[in-house]
């Protein structure tokens, strides 16, 4: 799942096999560089992550762009 | 697990529904201070284009239990009576209101207080986006300044 | 010298009249934050008597020019695009607003900061004095405590 | 002029001479013995003082216990 301008870079939400968020984050900043501007948070299954997670299938990866709320 | 609260409304933020909670409070006779913080939309001029609107989208679920978390921290440190959230989603005009959150207690301190760590966490911890929409339909993403 | 705005009013201060207030700042659309303080009357029990009410009384001319200095002092340090007061005198019932303190900014930190700041000051420097009175219809002379 | 409870002890505005508010205060201790528990603020024609200040005639002296707004 992507959220604010990425929604915008990504287009829709994507279908990836990875083995960990590592390899996820590496796949997309290959496909979409432009990604590499953006600090990202990344959440599993709606839990913030701060270290590299292992993913299995079916998790939700979802990249988030600083917030902006309010 | 506590209760999740939901906070986000598909439109602005009206006057009319902030006075209607106001007046809900006015049987909570133990209360003696609230304490309130609105959020409305600027029009910034930014490189010669005015932002007529900021439409906001969230990672709902997220936001939801997040915010679980914030309330409960908050009522463990403040003596609060009541607190209530509102977030617009959607596109919110110039002018218009995106946030209300309104706390209640007994001495003023602690709804002072509570308000404005509920804000703060509220800017930096939910997942929430703007888009700035200009007046000729360009938009660009928000970066809230802190 | 500057304007002497009026502040007092001979009744509660209702939530419409706040809706009111904040409804007429949807067109200053340089304005990002709002903070609102209310004050409202709580039913203390004090010796087993319920307070059902409090009754204010003013020395009028020396709070209006003491308020004229105060908003010149806040003007001074915040950043703000208005601020409006509001006070009760008469008698306003447990439940019921009494005091309406609402700041705007740009930014939310001068409105915020301003806000509790006036709130402080009124409290601590405008001769008004509140006379809590008991559902029995004996009463005792309120103190503030700080 | 009397504010808050002083009013309940002194009932009405008074009219007194007095050529000084120390003077002024010192006639209405002993008049109202229990003015003396009140921690008051004085205004002359609507201006705090803190020492003690001469009065004119007409001068309008404000007798005010401690601040209940809010």
């Amino acid at each position: 799942m992507a959220f604010g301008r990425l929604k915008e870079i990504l287009l829709s939400d994507l279908n990836i096999d990875a083995e960990s968020t590592d390899k996820l984050m590496e796949n997309l900043y290959a496909e979409f560089p432009m990604l590499s501007h953006l600090k990202l948070r990344i959440a599993v299954n709606q839990k913030i992550i701060s270290g590299n997670t292992k993913l299995e299938s079916n998790d939700i990866v979802a990249l988030m762009p600083p917030y902006s709320g309010g | 697990m506590n209760k999740v609260k939901k906070i986000f409304q598909n439109s602005a933020i009206s006057p009319r529904s902030i006075a209607e909670s106001i007046a809900r409070h006015a049987s909570k006779t133990d209360i003696g201070a609230h304490q309130i913080f609105l959020g409305q939309i600027r029009s910034d001029v930014i490189e010669n284009k005015k932002v007529k609107a900021i439409e906001y989208t969230a990672y709902e679920d997220l936001a939801l239990n997040k915010m679980t978390e914030i309330r409960e921290d908050i009522f463990a440190k403040y003596q609060l009576t009541c607190m209530h959230i509102y977030h617009s989603l959607g596109v919110v005009h110039a002018g218009e209101i995106c946030l209300f959150v309104f706390t209640s207690s007994k001495h003023r301190n602690d709804a002072t207080l509570a308000c404005s760590e509920v804000v703060e966490r509220i800017k930096n911890e939910l997942p929430i986006w703007g888009r700035e929409i200009f007046e000729d339909d360009t938009h660009q993403w928000k970066t809230n300044v802190f």
